[in-house]
């Protein structure tokens, strides 16, 4: 069978510099992987290649077996593929019910005029958007529901915001979730608890994820393969326990083991 | 619950997409039919093909296409000084300082007044080039001060708002001061005085007829782009100002009053405007409270032309727009048989910015701003 | 210059970079309270803190982008409350921010030379100059290149450079391991024992507890903008609510 | 008095700044010719005109401004007193001391030929009529009115509100005098206008001062409770809100519709005037309001709109004149809207937002100049434009171009249209799509959003809606030339839209009544006919001066004003306990060390 997602010789250049140069990287159905890599390795740009955002120069990209070189972003996203941002970017002003809902528009059909006449189409759809909307803010306990569901996202903190953008890509029902540093930020217990979310999330929703990600606690603990990037290239992959003995990712990426420093 | 999006067709283009690529492909064609038109009318007025849209086709000679191309760069070099000022504010603020062209205005308004003054006196003929300097350095000086004014008292408070905020302001501020040198002024068109004879007589250079005063239009215009050009280049305020145009917080961090960077931002663009107000007043002895409006807007789409927050670009985005401006409706309108081309000329301009920001929307000599540069 | 670990109890009047009984607020919201700081020279220290408890509001009313509302910022014996960021800078204190954030399109040397933005003795910025350039030959290297395309690693040494440039007194580093690969939080920690080894006085704000303290001579905890714990860097690595709440992480903004 | 004590210390820094800036802008008041030419229009005849009003306002809002002190939390505040009424007092001098220079000046010396209102004139109009006045006298007056503003920090609160309230009224009711003069009529109400309002103009004096105190002694006793009754509506429940607001609008839709039946030609033709603009308003406020698309070149559509109704309906029409009725030329002017949305949005729905603004803005012109042009003159008449635009008939009535009234509900009618559209959008996928694009467009479009397809949907509905405008305006005008069609009348909507409240209706509603009723439409005269062409000196300084204090407008959705003021927002969920502090670390997190 296909893989998932296939990538085939991908080359990105930006000002007659490389930044993905000939990457080939496959997931498949159920899968979660990691990928890390130094800053400025090429690991962003990899999602915005795939998610359409950028325009690779070479290669090819491959969802579900068809291509998906030279598609918006959002038919990218309606095929099924969504994301989060390294920097969170939430839609500060709509309030967190309305960030999930805005995110099925995908998975939606009514137009103005089922609005203007309000039809029964529209109105079950609205509800349906509705519902599912609170049945994904549900999966992150009691944090995004209750009186905040009417509250704007810009007043979240900074770990709900990281959930709320989980949630919002959960609500484009993808098949692939691509996730850019999800713990970026957050202290170790928040760290540890979204750690096992990202583990319920392929059990209980059935997503494929791919992981970038700095902190190797969570990389150890979610990942059934590590792919590691430097300079636009692979230069390491298989299991956690592989890459982290391996004596070029250690050179390039992860460095003497800190305990021995001090 | 994931979603199985099957048996759709994935590689499609949108309408739009189709729609833009045939508005492309008929804007080329018209482009390309007149100007062959144009070329066939100029091998032989009587062709076919140079009747087919236009039969009183009579050709253009030599000179009065040379013609054109004076008057079109003397125009460029207005747009060009006052783009200037656009792309540096664009570079600095991001944002589009719309009431820019109004500085022109009030520069060529003062400079009206200057000069009339000295007129009256009778200076301006017996002494004509100490009386343009001070009209200049005057107008100079009103423009630039101007310019500061709105920044200190519109702009600045609006450093933190939300990209469209300022944009709006300004569009305030084109209105109070259009309608303020109205009320102070009055509504009608001022006449600047009579150019010795010196200056209003035509020269030939390189077999090109071209006026005294445009003469003096270019070399102005050389100096001041030349001091430009030095400043931000080669002074430390000229790196000063690029490191606040690409992150503000951190320039501060480097104990750069960003304030003051951004008030001298706007003075040199003030000034720039302040120096064609002037000449403009020279070359078309005539302003208006609405004479910066136009301009102003032209100047914008030179900027963007030029591509934006770029110097050089601003300068060869307004001489291209300006010949664009007086030689397409000529060369290519009018072989197309439309009539009174002359009337179109603004709308010309316009369709250079559209097609533009179609064709390469970083400008012609632009550096990609790419959304990381400006977020 | 020598490397010598001031303990934390004294009050000298030496001290580089005070805070005295500083409070600030961001609107009506009560950020530090009562803060007091002292950095004396040629020391290391860090700020650790949780999530929103005042660390980049205390390197913000350092750097004078925040007005204390009571209390005295003492920059080298000189209350320097009132005084703009520029004025701070010339006199002695400057930052490295947080993901490097360098000018990306200008040079690297372009980014140096604003470093001593500044500074008019022409020798002295050479002299300074060459001071970098011997701490990271690799910079001297690409001098004329645009920033934006180093490498992490590079962009890193750059930005320290260019804060060097300001010949600091005291060096504030705000978060040097924030999102970055553990290689080059590595390869941060490292050249900030470095410099601090040539007699750069650093103050360090880190999410990274663990890491920060392994290099540094004292240490203070910010919670919700009162610090809570004052103490050296040994001392803070034994205390167990510490390790218990802060070490092995933390937590950013 | 040997020893000055400190409280009496001032701050010459502070009067002198403001001084300087009260006398500059009363100066500049003067020159721009304000006073004369407002002088014409009587407040309270024969002691205030509206030119008086131009310029005392100016001390008194300064000597306000100068002598108030920044409130700081935590800070205690010395209580207002005798030095803040000098600095009050000092600071209308020197701004008066500015316009008795003007006058030694217009006495002495002849600048009449750049500055046109360097006048015998204004000083006539500044000596108040009075031959030898001594031009000193404007300092006391500075000065007085500058006490005056000072002391309105020393008086109550609920009193200052009496004060302003009872000031309004009669300066309102100045105001409103031609509509109420016209409205008498239909009440049979003339006794009581003529009881109140002198014949040439402005209020009586005694029944001024008893309307202000009335008016004042109301709000002294009902202390404020409109305002609490706007706090509640604002912390309703959103089916409570939804209910009330119902309501509201009802009360507000009987009005409109009842009302012109008792008024005359004059308010109604006003009336029509503010409800063409309030239709263009409404449908810009969803490209720029819901969509946050600034299109500054609104005004095609219009032009869309009135040329397509005057082709199809008018026998004059130069090449083509089928000569249709109004409401079928209707649909074509739909369906012409729409195409020329589609064909305008399309090259620009990709560009960043300032980028779209210009271009749209050079859209406008290009239309513009192409209606005026030769090239198109055989078809639509060039610079003399098409006339004979019939009226419309709409089976059971006719309305003619002159039959304001009737105009008035037709106008009111695509309105109400305009406003459902507006609500039921709002609420819809495709209005929170426009909200997500408007906070983040390439967020958006990753979350699957066709921002391409959304945004152009803006642009028609709000096409459509602009040529209904365009259509009825060819019917009331009775003809379309190509200068109508400025952009100008673009700017103004915005302007309209911005001072009302972007993605406000109420608000657009409240702007379009005050600005285009009030100071009149780019060439539509409003209640104040004297400000002629200083209308739109005030327009620019209102965009402004709203950008820069009130960015969210005078009756803001909740949206936009959570939009501009997070911080504030954000700080009260702190102080009430609602905000979303990190939770407290309570575990270790033992896996979290490399």
């Amino acid at each position: 069978m296909s893989h998932l997602l296939e990538i085939q010789n991908l080359q990105v250049t930006f000002g007659g510099l490389d930044a993905l140069s000939g990457l080939n990287f496959h997931v498949d159905e159920g899968e979660i992987v990691s990928v890390i890599g130094p800053n400025g390795a090429g690991k962003t740009t990899f999602f915005n290649t795939i998610t359409g955002l950028v325009e690779p120069t070479g290669g090819d990209i491959l969802f579900q077996g068809d291509s998906v070189l030279g598609l918006e972003p959002n038919e990218v996203t309606s095929l099924g593929i969504a994301r989060t941002f390294q920097n969170v970017r939430l839609f500060p002003n709509m309030t967190i019910l309305e960030n999930v809902m805005v995110a099925q528009h995908c998975r939606t059909s009514q137009n103005v005029f089922g609005a203007l006449f309000q039809t029964k189409a529209f109105k079950k759809e609205e509800q349906e958007i509705r519902q599912r909307a609170e049945e994904i803010l549900g999966f992150f306990g009691s944090r995004l529901v209750g009186y905040r569901l009417d509250q704007a996202a810009f007043m979240l903190s900074y770990a709900n915001r990281r959930r709320l953008e989980i949630a919002r890509a959960m609500a484009t029902q993808p098949r692939l979730m691509l996730l850019d540093e999800p713990v970026a930020g957050m202290n170790p217990s928040e760290t540890a608890e979204l750690t096992e979310l990202i583990g319920r999330l392929r059990s209980e929703w059935g997503f494929t994820i791919v992981i970038i990600e700095h902190d190797m606690a969570v990389v150890k603990n979610v990942s059934d393969r590590v792919v590691v990037l430097d300079h636009g290239v692979p230069i390491a992959s298989g299991s956690y326990e592989e890459v982290s003995t391996d004596p070029d990712v250690i050179e390039a990426y992860l460095g003497r083991p800190v305990e021995s420093h001090s | 619950m994931a979603a199985t999006v099957e048996g759709k067709s994935k590689r499609r283009t949108p309408l739009v997409d189709r729609f833009l690529f045939v508005v492309k492909v008929l804007l080329i064609g018209l482009v390309t039919i007149g100007f062959l038109a144009f070329i066939a009318q100029q091998i032989s007025p009587d062709n076919w093909f140079a009747k087919w849209r236009n039969p009183g086709a009579t050709g253009l000679s030599g000179d009065q296409i040379k013609g054109l191309v004076i008057s079109g760069l003397s125009q460029g070099v207005f747009y060009g000084l006052i783009a200037l000022g656009y792309s540096m504010v664009y570079g600095v603020l991001g944002f589009i300082n719309f009431a820019h062209g109004e500085v022109f205005m009030v520069s060529a308004y003062t400079g009206y007044i200057a000069a009339n003054k000295f007129a009256a006196n009778g200076m301006w003929e017996s002494n004509f080039a100490l009386c343009l300097l001070i009209v200049l350095l005057l107008s100079v000086m009103v423009s630039t001060v101007t310019a500061v004014l709105t920044e200190r008292i519109a702009y600045r408070p609006l450093r933190n708002s939300p990209r469209l905020i300022p944009l709006i302001t300004s569009i305030g501020v084109s209105f109070v001061l259009q309608n303020a040198v109205l009320g102070i002024f009055g509504p009608g068109t001022q006449g600047y005085p009579q150019l010795p004879e010196w200056l209003a007589k035509q020269r030939s250079i390189l077999t090109f007829e071209i006026s005294g005063i445009k003469i003096l239009v270019f070399l102005v215009t050389i100096v001041s782009m030349t001091g430009l050009w030095y400043l931000v280049e080669r002074t430390k305020t000229g790196k000063a100002m690029r490191a606040v145009a690409e992150d503000k917080e951190i320039a501060s961090l480097m104990g750069i009053n960003v304030n003051r960077i951004i008030v001298t931002t706007f003075a040199v663009g003030g000034a720039m405007a302040g120096v064609a107000g002037v000449m403009f007043g020279l070359l078309f002895r005539a302003v208006n409270p609405m004479t910066g409006f136009l301009p102003g807007i032209k100047a914008f789409t030179a900027a963007v032309v030029g591509g934006i927050g770029n110097l050089g670009g601003a300068m060869s985005g307004g001489l291209a727009l300006g010949s664009a401006e007086s030689i397409a409706p000529q060369l290519i309108l009018e072989p197309l048989g439309v009539p009174g081309v002359t009337q179109l000329k603004d709308a010309v301009a316009f369709t250079v910015l559209v097609m533009v920001l179609l064709f390469k929307p970083s400008g012609l000599f632009g550096e990609r701003l790419s959304q990381e540069d400006r977020a | 210059m020598n490397t010598e670990i001031s303990n934390s109890e004294t009050t000298d009047p030496s001290a580089l970079l005070e805070f005295r009984q500083v409070n600030t607020h961001y609107g009506a919201v009560h950020i530090l309270k009562d803060v007091d700081l002292a950095i004396y020279p040629g020391e290391l220290v860090c700020l650790l803190g949780g999530n929103a408890s005042g660390k980049t509001t205390t390197l913000k009313t350092l750097l004078g982008m925040v007005t204390p509302t009571s209390g005295e910022v003492v920059l080298d014996g000189e209350v320097v409350n009132n005084q703009p960021t520029s004025y701070r800078v010339a006199n002695g204190v400057t930052m490295v921010p947080e993901n490097r954030r360098l000018f990306k399109r200008l040079t690297v040397k372009e980014n140096l030379m604003l470093g001593a933005y500044l500074r008019n003795d022409r020798d002295g910025i050479n002299e300074d100059l060459e001071y970098v350039y011997d701490l990271f030959p690799r910079v001297k290297e690409r001098l004329s290149q645009k920033a934006g395309t180093l490498s992490g690693g590079e962009q890193q040494m750059v930005a320290i450079g260019r804060a060097l440039m300001s010949r600091p007194k005291v060096l504030l580093m705000d978060e040097p391991s924030m999102g970055l690969a553990p290689a080059l939080v590595q390869q941060n920690f490292e050249l900030i024992e470095k410099i601090n080894n040539e007699g750069m006085a650093i103050f360090m704000v880190e999410q990274n507890a663990n890491m920060a303290l392994s290099i540094a001579d004292r240490g203070w905890v910010l919670l919700t903008g009162r610090v809570i714990l004052d103490d050296t860097a040994e001392a803070l690595r034994a205390n167990e609510d510490l390790q218990k709440a802060y070490l092995g992480g933390g937590s950013g903004e | 008095m040997t020893t000055l004590p400190s409280s009496l210390l001032l701050d010459w820094k502070r009067i002198f700044k403001w001084g300087s800036i009260c006398a500059a802008a009363l100066l500049f008041v003067s020159l721009v010719g304000m006073p004369i030419k407002l002088d014409p229009k009587s407040i309270i005849s024969p002691l205030l005109s509206l030119g008086y009003v131009s310029l005392l306002w100016l001390p008194l809002i300064f000597g306000y401004v100068a002598s108030s002190r920044v409130v700081l939390e935590g800070v205690e505040t010395r209580k207002p007193g005798l030095p803040d009424l000098l600095t009050g007092v000092l600071t209308g001098t020197i701004g008066g001391a500015g316009l008795t220079l003007l006058m030694l000046g217009i006495e002495n010396f002849d600048i009449r030929d750049p500055l046109i209102n360097w006048s015998p004139q204004l000083l006539e109009v500044l000596a108040f009529g009075a031959r030898d006045l001594n031009s000193a006298v404007w300092i006391g007056i500075g000065g007085a009115l500058g006490l005056v503003g000072a002391g309105l920090h020393l008086i109550p609160e609920n009193l200052r509100r009496g004060a302003s309230y009872g000031f309004f009224t009669v300066l309102a009711l100045a105001i409103f005098e031609p509509a109420l003069d016209d409205m008498s009529e239909g009440f049979r109400l003339e006794w009581l206008v003529e009881l109140i309002f002198e014949k040439r103009g402005g209020l009586k004096l005694w029944p001024a001062i008893i309307l202000a105190l009335l008016i004042g002694l109301i709000s002294v006793v009902t202390k404020g409770k409109a305002k609490n009754a706007v706090a509640q509506y604002r912390e309703q429940e959103k089916s409570q809100k939804k209910k009330t607001s119902v309501v509201l609008f009802g009360i507000v839709a009987a009005l409109g519709i009842v009302l012109p039946i008792f008024m005359g030609t004059y308010v109604n033709s006003l009336l029509a005037n503010v409800g063409i603009f309030l239709l263009l308003a409404l449908g810009l406020n969803i490209v720029v309001g819901l969509a946050g698309i600034l299109d500054l070149g609104y005004v095609a559509f219009f032009a869309v709109g009135a040329y397509t109704t005057a082709v199809l309906t008018s026998e004059l029409s130069p090449f083509f004149a089928p000569g249709m009725t109004w409401v079928l030329s209707l649909v074509f002017v739909i369906i012409l809207a729409a195409l020329t949305g589609l064909f305008i949005g399309a090259p620009v729905i990709r560009m960043r937002g300032d980028y779209l603004a210009i271009v749209t803005l050079g859209f406008g012109e290009i239309i513009r100049l192409l209606f005026l042009s030769d090239f198109l003159k055989p078809y639509f008449g060039g610079a003399q434009g098409i006339l004979g635009v019939p009226g419309i008939d709409l089976g059971v009535v006719y309305i003619s171009g002159t039959d304001t009234r009737g105009i008035f509900y037709l106008v009111l009618f695509f309105c109400a249209i305009a406003v459902y559209v507006s609500w039921r959008l709002q609420a819809s996928r495709l209005g929170r799509s426009w909200m997500a694009i408007r906070e983040d467009e390439q967020v958006a479009e990753a979350m699957g959003i066709n921002t391409v397809n959304s945004k152009l949907m803006a642009f028609v509905v709000g096409a459509v809606l602009a040529s209904f405008a365009g259509a009825i305006m060819a019917a009331r005008v009775g003809s379309v030339f190509p200068n109508s069609f400025m952009i100008l009348i673009s700017i103004v909507i915005l302007v309209v839209v911005i001072v009302g409240g972007m993605g406000s209706i109420p608000g657009v509603f409240v702007g379009a009544f005050v600005l285009i009723g009030v100071l009149g439409g780019p060439k539509q005269p409003g209640l104040l006919q004297e400000f002629g062409s200083l209308k739109l000196l005030v327009y620019g300084m209102l965009l402004v001066y709203m950008m820069l204090q009130k960015p969210e407008g005078l009756v803001p959705s909740a949206r936009r004003t959570q939009e501009l003021h997070q911080e504030e927002f954000l700080q009260d969920a702190w102080l009430k306990g609602t905000d979303d502090e990190d939770e407290e670390q309570t575990v270790a997190g033992e896996e979290a060390q490399i």
